[in-house]
Formats: C-alpha cells, structure tokens, sequence
C-alpha cells in the first residue's frame, strides 16, 4: 500500500480551525522557518482509509491468539478505555491546583495502596513511563540508598544470563558494571556462582522471578539473604508478577525495590509498542530517595510533595502515564481480592496445559512443570531436518496466530518462548497446540515450505540486513 | 467480583489433571512455601463493571475541568480532532505488541516510518526515533548521546522547564557525570555567560537549549548554537511542536539533535500522560539515537517492507552496552501525533501555530495593559509569557471561580500565561476584565 | 467551512474538462434554468470542526442530565456494559450498507443470523427478521401481517403504550382498516370485554397486547390469547426485552407474533432513538413477515454461507405486493442488542430481569408507604408500577431539584414509576424520604 | 468461523452487575418463563475477538471504494459521532420535561429550519425512522389531505416504472392502487403517458428526482403541473437528493411532500442496514397532517404540541431516530451555505467524470451527462461473452471495492448502477475506473474466470435458492 505521503495531494486538508478572531500578529521573519512544511494533505476520508489499512495490516490481542513470551498479553478490558477517557481525567492540567485535581491525586494514592499491598512493599510511585524505565529508576534509588550511607565504592549490579537486556542496560546507564553469572543446571540461579559474585563492590542484584525460563527460583530467600549479607540490595523486575500476583509477593522474598508493568499484569495495552505504564516500589528504607513529586495527604486531602531533599529527583516530567495508572486501577477494583490470585492460578495452569500439549511432540528447554510461561527449544528439529524456531514461529503467521517470542533468552538454543496469559480459554490452547503440532509434522515432512513461511500475509520475510547495511528511515519527498 | 478468566471451575479441574496436577496448590509447588502468602490481599472485594464504572465516574468527579485554560508550562490544550481519537481507538492499534513480528505488523511498522518522516520533516533533522517516554526523557536522552570520551559535561539553559532540567540532572546522577546550568537574564538564556562558561571547560559535552524557552521566549538559538559548536559542544533543542510549523527549524538553527514533547499534538492534558517524547538527528550521530526505529527494505518477492532496523544499538542485543535501555516507548502516542499531523496538515498546523501567536499577543497586550500585570520580559515571545501579579492567589481564586484555570504561578511571584488557538477572543476578554476585578478588588 | 470534498479546484477543473465540460454550470444543463436556485441557501456560514463542537455540546448543555432515573414507560435505562458500547463503535460496523453482496459481508450476514436466532430464543419463536425501526412501528407491521381475507379488525389492549395505540391506529388509516380498543380495567386488561368484543366481530384479524403493560401489570396473557384464539384472531404479544429473561414466553403464552421495543439491551435513552423494533413469529407465518432475514446457505465449496433469504416478501423485489415497504431497518442496533446479549449472558440478563423486578417491588413498598403515593393497582408488576401523587408537579419539581426525574405524571393524576438494575437502593431511600417531604410541605 | 454460540461453552461470562442490593422478591412460579434462558456465554476476550472478527468479514466506507447506486456511501464523518456521543444527548429520556431538554428540541428545531430552506418546505418533522418510513407518511399526508376535503376517491399513486420498489410498496400500504408508468425513450417520464394517467382518482404521483438511472427530468415543471391540474398532490423522493442538494429546490419543482434519508444526504452512517433517518417535508397547507408530536416555540422557549387535531398520528415512538440527526445537524453546521452546495456539485462531477473513464469501454444505458449516478448496461457484453452484470460486480469484490448496485433500475438490462458520491477523490476513481476496464478486457479474454468470482473472500457465491427454499433462520441448539 502507499505511504501517506504517496496519498498527499497539495491543497486538499480537513477543516478543523476557524479563522483568527484576534488581530493577526506576524511573526518577525529573522525567527521564521525557512524550510516548506512539507505534511500529508488528504480529505478526512482518505486519512480514515489509510489508518483503516495499516490496522488490517497488524495483528492485536483483539485478532487472535498471541502468546508473545515475556510480554504477557492478556485481554485488555474494554471498562477501563471508558474510564481512561472520562473528561474528568483526561482535561486536567498536571499543574492545576491541587484542590482542584484531588480525584487524580485518589487515583494514584489508590493505586499506589493496593499495589504496596500486592507486592509487599512500603511506598510506590508511578513516574517512570515504562519498564526499562522503572528498572532505571530502581537502581538509581539502590544507588542513592548506597551513597547516602557514605559508600561509593559499591560499583557492581548483578544479573543472571537468562535476564531481560534491559537489566544490563538499565544497571549501565545507572553507571553500573555488570556482573553477569550463569544460570545453573536447573534454570535458576546458581548459588555457588552468585556466592563467589557478590562482594564489598555489591551494588545490588536484579532478578526476574519467574525467571524468561517461567521458572521459580526455589532458592529465592537464600539468594537475597546472599546479597544482602554482602551489603548489596535486591531488585525485583516485575515483568513476570503475572505468574505469581496475590500467590507470593516480591516484598516477602526478601527485594529492597521493584518495578512493575502495568501494560503487562494489570492489563492496561501495549499500543503497538507503549505508552506502558510502571510503578516502582520500595521498602520504607529506601522510600526517602523516590522520584518527586509524591502524593501525600493531610486531613484527607491529597497533595503534591516536592519537599523530598534525598529523592533523585524526576525520571520524567509530572507523574507519570496517569492515564495508564486509571486502567490500572479500573482493572484492580474489578478483580479485588479474590480476583487477583486467580490471575496468577490461571496464568499457570494455561501455562502448564498448553505445555503438556505440546510435549508430546517438541522439546522443553526445562522439563519441570512452569510459571506463567515455558520454553521450547528446537534444536532438535533444526537438526533433523533444517526447520528452525524462525520458521516455525513464521508458519504460525499464517495460522491467524501471533508467534511466540524468538531466540530468547539467550541460554536456550532455538528458542521459543510461549507465555498463554490466563484470558484464554481452554479451546484456544487446545486450538493453538494442533495447529503447532501439525507444524511440526509439517516441518518434518516440508522442511523448504518452512522455510517460506509466511506465505498468506501481505509481505514475506524482508531483508533485515539491508534494511541495517543501507538505512531508509524516512520517506524522502521528491523535490 | 469481575474477572477476565474463561475458564469455568469444571475446565480448570480437567485442564490440571491433563497437565498432571490435582490442584492448583500443585501447580505452584515451585514456590517455597516460606514465600506463599498464606492469606487473601487485603485488598476490596472486586465490583462488577456497573459498581466499577460508578466508583471510577465518582473519583473523576473530585476533579475540577476548567472550560477555559490559560496554562502550559509544558502541557498544552489544544484542540484534537474527532478523527485523531476515533482512529487511534482502533483495538488493533491500541493492543498490539512492538513490531518484532514484521510480516504481521507492516500496518504498525508503517505507521511508524511515516511518523519519523514527520518528526524529521518538522524539525529539519534527517533520523528520527519511534518515540521515547516524554520531552524531558528525551532531552535526558538526548544529552547522552552526546557524551563522547572525555566529553561528559551537559550545559542546560536555565530558562528550560524545571521537570526538564530535574530529569537531565537525575539522569546525570546514573551517569556519574556533571550537569552545569547556564543562567537566564531578562527571560532568555543569557549568551555571554554561556560563553564564558563553556570556554573555561574541556568537558563539555553539549548545550541544551529549550526552545521557545519555559518563559516563552523566542531564543536566538542559532547564535546560542554556535557558541555552543565553537566550545566543541554538540547543540541540543528541545522544541515545542507546535512552534516549529512557524518558527526556524532546528536543522536551520544548526542543532545536532533535536527533541520535544509530543503533547500537543493530539494528547489529551491527561493530568500530566501518556505524553510523547520525540528525537531527531543528524545522520552521523544515527547510529547513537535510542529506542527503536523503523527502516524500509523489501521482501524476496520485492514488496516494500519495513522493519525495525539498527537494533545492534538497542539492549535486548546489546545488553550492557546499550546506550539506552528503552524497551516499550509510546507507540500509540506517536501514531496520535501522525494521525494529527496529517488531519491538521500543512495548512491547519501553520494556523495552530500562527493563531497561537496571535492570541497570545493579544492576550499579552491585554494583560499587560491591567495595572499590575506588566509583562515581565521585553522579549519575543510565542504563545507564553509572564507577567507580574499583584496578589496572586486572589486572582487565581477568582479565575477560578470563573471555570478559568489562570496562568502558572512562578517562584517570583509572576504569573506564566499560555494562550492557544482555543481560547477564543471572548475569553481573552472576559479574562482581562476579571483581572482588573482581581485588582481593584 | 468544513467540507468533505476531497479535490481541490484545480483538479475539479481537470475533471471536468475531461467528462466534457467548461464549467461546474454546464454539469447542471439538465436542470431547467426556472428551477435553479439563483441564491446561496439562507443557512448559517458553515463552521470548523472546532466551532461545531463548541455549537453542539453547547446546544446538548441546554439539557439536564438526570443522575438518578425513575420514569421508563417505553424508554429505560439500563446498564450498558463497556464492550456493547465499544464492539458497535467498530467503523465497518458503522459504515457499511444493507448486506445485498453476500460474499463481500458474511460478518453482518452472520451477526444478523446470530441476532435472528438470540431473538427466537428470548420469545420461543421459530423465525425472526432482523428489525424493523422500533417497538410502536414492529407492533404496527405485526398487525398487518395478520390481516386475512375479511378479517381486517385490530384488536388492542387499552393498557398498551399510547404512542404503539396511536402507530398502530395511523397504518389502519393508512390500510383503511379498524382498530379496536379493549377496555383496561384496575391496571390490566379486561377479559371479559374483550370476550365480549371479538364474540361480536367476525372480522377481528388479531389482538395485540402489551406484556408487562404500560401501567407495569403483568397480563395474564395465555388467557387473553386464548380468548383472541377462540375467536379466530391472531394473538399479538409485545414484550419487554429484559423481562423475557424471567416472564413466560410469548411461545408458552400460544402468540402468533412476538414483537417488541429493544432498547433496553444496550441502546442509550438517546431522546427516543435511534431504538429497535424486534418481531419473531411461528413458522407459519413466516412469508408474512416483514423486513430482511438472513438465512443459512453454503457455497459451491461447501462453505457455510449467509445470505438475505426469502426477498420474494420484500419490496425490491415485490413493489406494490410486498407486505411491507421497509428498507433500512435498524441494523447497528440489532447488533448492539446481540453484544449485550452476548455480554451479560443467560446469568447477567437474568440478573437484570431479577433486580428490576425485586427493586420495582421495594420502591413500590417504600413509595407505597408515603401517605398520598399509595399503589392505584393490586396486580402483579414488573418493574413498572402507579401510585397516586398528591401534587404531580410540587413533587416532580422537588425531585428535579434533587436530580432525580420522577415517575410520569399519567393524565389521571398518578404517577408511574420505573426501577431498574441500575437504581441503587440508596437513590430508592432517598427517593422515599423526598417522597415524604414533598407531601409534609 | 464459529458462530457465537458455537463459542459459547456453560458457565463462562462477563461480571457486568453487582448482587441485588434491595431483598430479593421472587416471581411467582404462574408468570415465570419455563424454556431455558440459552444465550452465548463467552469471556470477554473472545466475545470481543468474535465481533473483530465478524468485522473483517465486512466491508464498509472506510475499507474502500463504495460506489453502491443509489444509496449515496459517503465518508460518515468523525465529528459526527462523537457530537452524537455526548453525554448531553445519548442520556436524555424521551419523556423528560421539556425545560429540561431544550437542547433535544433544538436540534430539531434547527435541523427542521435548515433543511426546510434546503428542499423548500414549510414544516419538517423526523419521527420517520427511514426512507420507505418517509415515504409512507407522506403519502399519509397525502391521503388525510384528500380525506380533508372530503374528497375519498381518489384510490390511485402514480409512479414511473423507474422508481424504488419501496415507492409502490409505500403508496400500497396508505391503501392506494399503484399506476405504473413507463419511462420515456429518455428515461424520463413520459408526458403523454402522465396525462392520460392522472385523473379524478389520481391522489398523487411519487418521483424521484434526478430518477434512478441519475436524470435530472427537464419537464420537471410540467409534471408536477400535469398532476396538481388533474387535483393530485406530488410527493418527492429524497433519496437522490444529493445530486441537487443547494443547486435546486423540490419545493420549487412544485412538490408538496417531500421525504430526505439522512443516512444519504446528509451524513449519517448506514450502519450494516440501519438506523437511516428520515425528515418529512410539506408544504403548509399540509402542515396540520403532519405526525405528532410537533416541536414548537413559545417566547423563546421549545415545547412538544401533541395537540394537532388534523395530524395523521404517530408513526413511531417519540420523535425519530433522533441521535441521527444530531449527526446531521453536526454535517449541516459544518457545510454551511457554501459547502452545500459543492457536495451536490463534486458528486454530478465525480459521477461524470467516472462515466466518462469507464464509456471508453463499457456502454451507458443513457448517453447524455448524468446527475450524481449513472446506469450501465452489460447486455453487450453479456451478448458477446456470456459475462454478465453479476460476473462483473462479485469480480469486483476481488478489488477491494464494493460492487455497484446490480440489476436495478429493472428498465435497464444487465445493469450496474455507479454513484461514486463527492467525497471520492480523483485518484480513487481513476484506480476504479482502471480496474473496471481491466476486468472487461478479462470477461473477453477469460469468462470462466469471471464466473468464478470473488476467489479472493471469506466465501464463493452462495446458493441463494437452496436459501429460500429451505430456510435455516436460526442456530439451532443440539438439545
């Protein structure tokens, strides 16, 4: 299809302004812009077609299965788009006076209440805007916390080999070096390995548990009471609290901080990409050095505390994607307290399920019975008969199904990394298993048309390598 | 109590025993029992959506929607067409994942490349990003793409929002580096201070200037820039979105990255987000951008595809050595500020712009012209601008009173007025005569 | 001036130049210069999107917004869940026309056939259409259906809506036929006069009756329809949506026809429309139905297929035969009743029907009990019910006050009220107390 | 795919209500329903996935090109909706008292004046609910008008062979005996045929103008001269109004009844089939016939008058479908006294220069300039191939357009009816008129494969007679 440039026509336009009712004031031509304002022009009607086209193009929660491992994507409830949207939340300026904006100010003092109360922590904020940037934000609070105490010389964060890259990225931009130690035999972390890693040059650990294997660390109190005799502080990377939400709490595992995707276990939607939403939590240790601005209240009214003299400051402006945090808090009033253990009871026995089902035929990573998500690995197959896990996850495509996560984590070869979520009915995963069971009778018996794959969507497999040896990262106008 | 789960107490039963469980105790019998909470959440009972709606509707309630804004300060109101929230309301929009999958996401990819283009064409700059988390975010970013070697120093007008300026120095506390501010006199950045300043250090990595400033002001940021350039410093904008339909565009002023908050183009003020923050560049600092960023190439059959390209800078390739760690950025806020850019087009995006000027300056002169409320700079301005107040909460008050939420009160007791292509002339008006009110009250 | 066109003048000129003509005057030589219009029309200059929402949401602020809602009597509000409201909002949904071409729209042939058969399913009927505009029009096409040979006669309960007597009075005008009203007598129907009535009339055609009534009562409507069968009249029954969920079916109550006003799944107050008129008969009838049905089919491929079935009845293809002449129906509604349908499911929609029922009968109690509000019936209620009122407009006016819109005042100086799911016993106390107050005063 | 109910499985669900919060009071057993209550019971996830999925099975403005004759697809504008959203107007009880809904009566107010100036009519009401609803009123009016005067016997409705079927399915339903009227040799009407016609037992003509075939009648005048002379009233059909919208007048072509389908016209979306929106406009002295209730003002202020003795009654309920036209209030603000106007002027000129592109190779039943539709005829190529007008249409389908109106109006063989409407840009039309000359080439060249279409939807053609012969009009549950 064209761009929408290609659908540009000088002098067409939709008319959204009225004419100036002031006296017109030029600008003086020395700040003018010299360059033409080259925008799309096209009727209303063209630009809803094309935006018509480009979604039928993609491939949402709303379009089919989509187990993309490690990116927990659960049913996003249509409830809080509606409240999301009330005018009362949307037209309120992040620097109205306080008295005037206490319904916001409830929201994330809700928020905040129920979420200490789901993770075991002390105080939370929702300033970072997305994952990476609450693990950023975590180690920035660890690294304060450290310094505060007058040692500097705590130079080192931890992370296991089967993490997400934003934990070594996210510890690197808090001027981190990074420990990185192998997972053991079992998945999880090897205590030996973690014992000889830690040290007076301890910073602190992260850890995602559930760990991308969807496995548990059944260790976990050691391994924070390791890091923790060695000075260091844990930090809890949330991206797989849907496995384990109201069933065990990261606080009673002994981590000092956390963040959290709301995108990911409190259901709020991914946007093709964000905006996301995380909280980041800490015991009440760590509390003074959060991000500013924090909600308080006096005589049951909420305020906007600035006056935080250890905080890091800000991450980002106001506080955070507030309009993420309403869907949020939509989704937890309406699963409360009974409803949220059963996310995770769900979410792991689709897991399981769907694991069982497909064992029959392919190769578990780890034979054990999984979290919220497993890994098959498909060496085997690419051995036999030259059909990889990009194949495989290409044919699916052609399935109505989203493929899984690819290649990761790293420590698994041929990787796919399958996460249900427990919005899915069992008829879907009884469906999405044949369809992957046949695949792989499929591979055996065709490798090449694999290899093909995909053949029914609107493009085939396209030429990363040129698309990064010769960068074509805009449209370029003729003239 | 509501719940997402299809599956029926009967179904979960049959699904443990065929994944050879016999309860869901079984199932996570990989958790330490130390560790399980042995208790429900003390949290409410869960509401059934009708329950939910009301409580939520009620919350809203508690706040205040002002019918008339005279505030930005780094949140705009300006009008958003129907068609830009009926079209990013699209479920498949709203719930799909980054593009990762390429052949199942060619209408995300593509919707992507053509924001880029946007962004690149508003500002002049050659490489554009997807987006990151906001405007203050992106010039954090932004000034780490410009630490080079020995080079570490950010240099930052002071005349920049204050959220800016408290997000590049945090940024700068993970960095372990320096963040120096360069003063403001009169309402801009005060040229010959950053001069000196940067002539005395070797480790000036860049200079980021807010352009038009937090005051308002329209800054010389060709001249600043090439202070900054002559200094061996790379040159920053971070740019209101708006203004650069009118106004010189980076690229013209000589900046190597330019960046901004997204915000006004098609985002509700949202109590302060979603937002967006956008990054352009030069060619040559391409490869140091962060986030993700979509590139055009073909599939075997010689279709036009696009893919997210460059990922060799990204952290789920490079880990450690990444230079960013973003990961999710604000997908569907970009595709808002598209689907805006291209319903406003050239014509709609110059009159935004043009009428903004044009009513602030009315306002300005009408504001100015009530007895203590003198304009506090001498000068240019786009549409913000402070004055002097004498009593200020008397005045908000009534404004107030009025459903007018009134300029930002400033630290100096001024009082920073934004005025947009919303706010008609009557308004303009019937402001000006309550401020007389306020002041002979 | 808003406009839609898409080309600019200087591609109309190509146009035009290319079908043949100089001038947009040339592409109107057909019409006879003395009917042209030689003047602009006397309309408003047209607006900006900008000033038509400023015009229309000013123009929807000069209504008043009832927080708490007690009046029904043919329009109720019930609770609409987020996804009816969303899943309708669907553009293609929104946009597209009847489905003539079968192929290019087995989604709406499908989500008729699934309407058609939740239809069948509330009223125990064997064939549905799949609308026609609302309850009063659907009451109307039903009695017309019925018309046989020299029984032309329109028999209707006097405890039917006003606004369905007087539709269905305006098609006997237009067919040149007789309506018949039967007496209502202490909220209900009376039996004996309609015994006494069709005893009388060889050339009663069908009686139609209202269930629950217009005062609220549940009839007794087997025995009303056996009375209407007896005397070789078809039995007419118009039902209430949502109590279907709990009340006998039209089926068990041996009707031949079973229409109804669906408004209450999921449709908004919205001023009276746009609603949904749904009518279900017995097989035997099925040829005589109006308006479309989608039917089962397959393709050459053994494809299951839907398509528009049975369009000998209808008047594209019969003119002047046809039994009907209705065209567009109420298509996006009949879809907005299957997702609520759909969305509450047998338990929520039988929920619905029970809270309306047990909160009619606690306001009754509560009202009941306030000297001068007693209950004018001793039937059996749904969710509807009369009370008397002291002083109609003293009462109304305080409950105005208070935000809540009273019962409707009945030309016999009661007032009849509504309770639904949606009315929390809260606003019922409340209402009881104001109750009181109105009548202390 | 599955029907819902196929989906459907025991127990699932949505939690949409609270438990009763009042005690409970049971229903006596005599009035309570004994079938079973079997409705779909699905998570809203796949409830949610059902309708996406039921959605791209279909095809509306926004997914293309729609040239469907005579029912005017044009682009539904966003504004609209969301105008027809507020709060303002969805939640406003019918039945409320008027000082508490001046707003509703507003809207009808000015949609009434408005539009009155657009046709030339004195009074204007909605409360039709459609086009065929419109038409049946106004015949209604016709007749009370008659009936009036006492005068009874005139039985009979003229109507040209070129109309609408709902014209004589209308007229017969206000009881009157139809008189079909061929068309002349030029599509219009035949004036020596209208005279011999008309009579004392002539109660009026219904005419659509520009007719089906896109004609504007040059007689106009002459008509409806012809029928007033003979004691007839004449009724005009607004369903192509769009053509002459601003450029000429019904109510100066001398008709004395007019219907408009908002959902054409004026904007308003035809959502799968309906809700349309009709206005009913008369002349004044048949104003006192008109349905009740009527809006009216009194110092300054709208009330409802139900007290119009002479009205025919009520067609509906209320006042009409009445959030359609707040979305046709919201188009007219918009266009305004210019932009009026333009609509009928760009759609005479898209249909024009459309039938230009395509008479290259296709033949126009009526070779003169046409209004904003234009017929043609496939005999010739159906002569010469054996590809006919359906071949043509359904191949289109494989487009990713949708088919033009088929085999109507009756006059014309193998007819395909093309009504591009004004809010088509040139390059739309140009790509459609390219690929409907591609496919005449390809009916020369491959009939088969014209026969076999569409190949590329969700079905091939249906068995329409197996359909009607055997109705399946329901899912039918296996118990």
């Amino acid at each position: 299809m064209n761009l929408i440039f290609e659908e540009s026509r000088a002098g067409r336009g939709c008319t959204i302004l009225p004419a100036c009712d002031v006296p017109e004031t030029a600008l003086p031509q020395q700040f003018a812009r010299k360059a033409p304002l080259r925008l799309p022009q096209l009727s209303e009607n063209d630009l809803s077609r094309h935006y018509s086209a480009l979604a039928k193009r993609s491939f949402g929660v709303n379009d089919g299965f989509y187990p993309l491992g490690s990116c927990t994507m659960k049913y996003n409830p249509k409830i809080n788009e509606e409240m999301a949207a009330l005018p009362g939340f949307t037209e309120i300026h992040p620097l109205q006076p306080a008295h005037t904006a206490q319904g916001c100010l409830k929201v994330l003092h809700l928020a905040e209440k129920f979420l200490c109360e789901i993770t075991g922590m002390d105080e939370m904020v929702f300033q970072p805007a997305a994952g990476a940037h609450g693990e950023y934000t975590g180690l920035l609070l660890i690294k304060a916390w450290h310094h505060s105490r007058g040692d500097q010389k705590r130079t080192k964060i931890i992370v296991p080999d089967s993490a997400h890259g934003t934990n070594p990225a996210s510890a690197a931009m808090a001027g981190y070096t990074i420990v990185n130690i192998p997972s053991g035999p079992d998945g999880c972390v090897d205590l030996e390995a973690l014992k000889k890693a830690v040290g007076d040059d301890t910073a602190g650990l992260m850890l995602t548990n559930p760990n991308t294997l969807g496995l548990f660390d059944k260790n976990i109190l050691q391994i924070t009471q390791i890091v923790h005799e060695a000075g260091g502080l844990c930090f809890y990377d949330g991206a797989n609290l849907n496995a384990v939400v109201g069933v065990a709490r990261p606080g009673d595992m002994g981590f000092d901080v956390i963040h959290l995707n709301l995108h990911k276990t409190f259901s709020t939607p991914h946007g093709g990409g964000g905006p996301g939403g995380a909280a980041v939590g800490c015991k009440s240790s760590l509390a003074p050095f959060l991000p500013v601005p924090r909600v308080a209240e006096h005589d049951g009214k909420f305020y906007l505390d600035d006056n935080r003299p250890q905080s890091i400051g800000s991450v980002k402006s106001f506080y955070g994607n507030f309009l993420v945090i309403v869907r949020a808090l939509t989704y937890l009033l309406t699963l409360g307290k009974e409803g949220v253990p059963q996310v995770a009871e769900n979410a792991v026995l689709n897991a399981n399920y769907l694991m069982a089902l497909l064992k029959k035929r392919y190769q578990v990573a780890y034979d054990v019975p999984c979290m919220h998500e497993f890994v098959l690995s498909l060496q085997d197959l690419k051995d036999s008969c030259g059909v990889t896990a990009m194949d495989v996850a290409k044919s699916m495509q052609d399935l109505e199904m989203h493929p899984p996560t690819m290649y990761f984590p790293l420590i698994v070869h041929e990787a796919l990394m399958i996460e249900p979520t427990e919005t899915e009915s069992k008829e879907t995963l009884d469906r999405a298993a044949e369809a992957l069971l046949e695949l792989y009778e499929k591979a055996l018996a065709n490798p090449e048309a694999m290899h093909r794959a995909p053949e029914r969507r609107v493009i085939g497999r396209p030429d990363e390598v040129e698309a990064a040896r010769h960068p074509v990262v805009k449209y370029e106008y003729d003239s | 109590m509501g719940s997402y789960i299809p599956s029926t107490p009967e179904e979960q039963k049959e699904m443990l025993s065929a994944a050879g469980f016999d309860s869901f105790n079984g199932l996570f019998s990989q958790i330490p029992e130390s560790v399980r909470l042995s208790r429900l959440l003390d949290l409410p009972q869960g509401l059934s959506e009708l329950e939910v709606r009301r409580k939520m509707t009620a919350i809203a309630s508690e706040n205040k929607v002002f019918p008339t804004v005279f505030r930005g300060a780094g949140a705009y109101r300006h009008y958003i067409p129907a068609a830009v929230t009926r079209i990013t309301a699209n479920e498949t929009f709203l719930t799909a994942y980054t593009p990762y999958q390429a052949e199942i996401s060619q209408g995300i990819l593509q919707s992507i490349f053509e924001y880029q283009t946007m962004i690149c064409e508003l500002t002049g700059m050659e490489v554009s990003n997807a987006s990151v988390y906001d405007g203050a975010n992106a010039a954090a970013e932004a000034a780490a793409m410009c630490r080079d070697r020995g080079r570490t120093t950010v240099y930052v007008s002071a005349a920049s929002h204050p959220d800016t300026i408290r997000t590049i120095r945090t940024y700068a506390f993970g960095a372990d580096t320096q963040v120096c501010l360069v003063p403001e006199k009169d309402g801009a950045t005060d040229a010959s201070a950053l001069k000196d300043l940067l002539e005395q250090d070797k480790t000036a990595a860049c200079f980021f200037l807010q352009q038009p400033n937090y005051f308002g002001t329209i800054e010389d940021a060709a001249a600043l820039g090439e202070i900054a350039h002559a200094a061996g410093a790379k040159f920053i904008m971070g740019c209101n979105p708006i203004s650069l339909a009118v106004l010189k565009t980076p690229a013209e002023c000589g900046a190597d990255v330019a960046v901004g908050e997204g915000q006004p183009f098609g985002m509700p003020l949202g109590f302060g987000g979603p937002y967006l923050g956008f990054m352009a560049c030069k060619k040559a600092m391409m490869r140091r951008l962060p986030g993700r960023i979509v590139g055009q190439t073909s599939d075997d059959a010689g279709n036009r595809a696009f893919v997210l390209t460059l990922q060799a800078r990204e952290q789920h390739i490079r880990r450690e050595k990444a230079l960013s760690n973003i990961c999710s950025n604000e997908a569907l806020c970009a595709l808002t500020a598209s689907v805006y850019l291209s319903t406003m087009g050239p014509d709609g995006l110059r009159a935004a712009a043009e009428q903004c000027y044009s009513k602030a300056h009315y306002a300005a002169k009408k504001i100015g012209a009530v007895k203590g409320f003198e304009l506090k700079n001498q000068t240019e301005f786009f549409h913000e601008f402070v004055t002097a107040c004498p009593n200020v909460q008397k005045t908000l008050e009534l404004l107030e009173r009025h459903g007018i939420l009134g300029g930002l009160p400033l630290p100096d007791g001024g009082l920073l007025w934004c005025v947009t292509e919303c706010n008609f002339k009557e308004e303009i008006d019937r402001l000006a005569e309550l401020l007389e009110e306020a002041e002979q009250e």
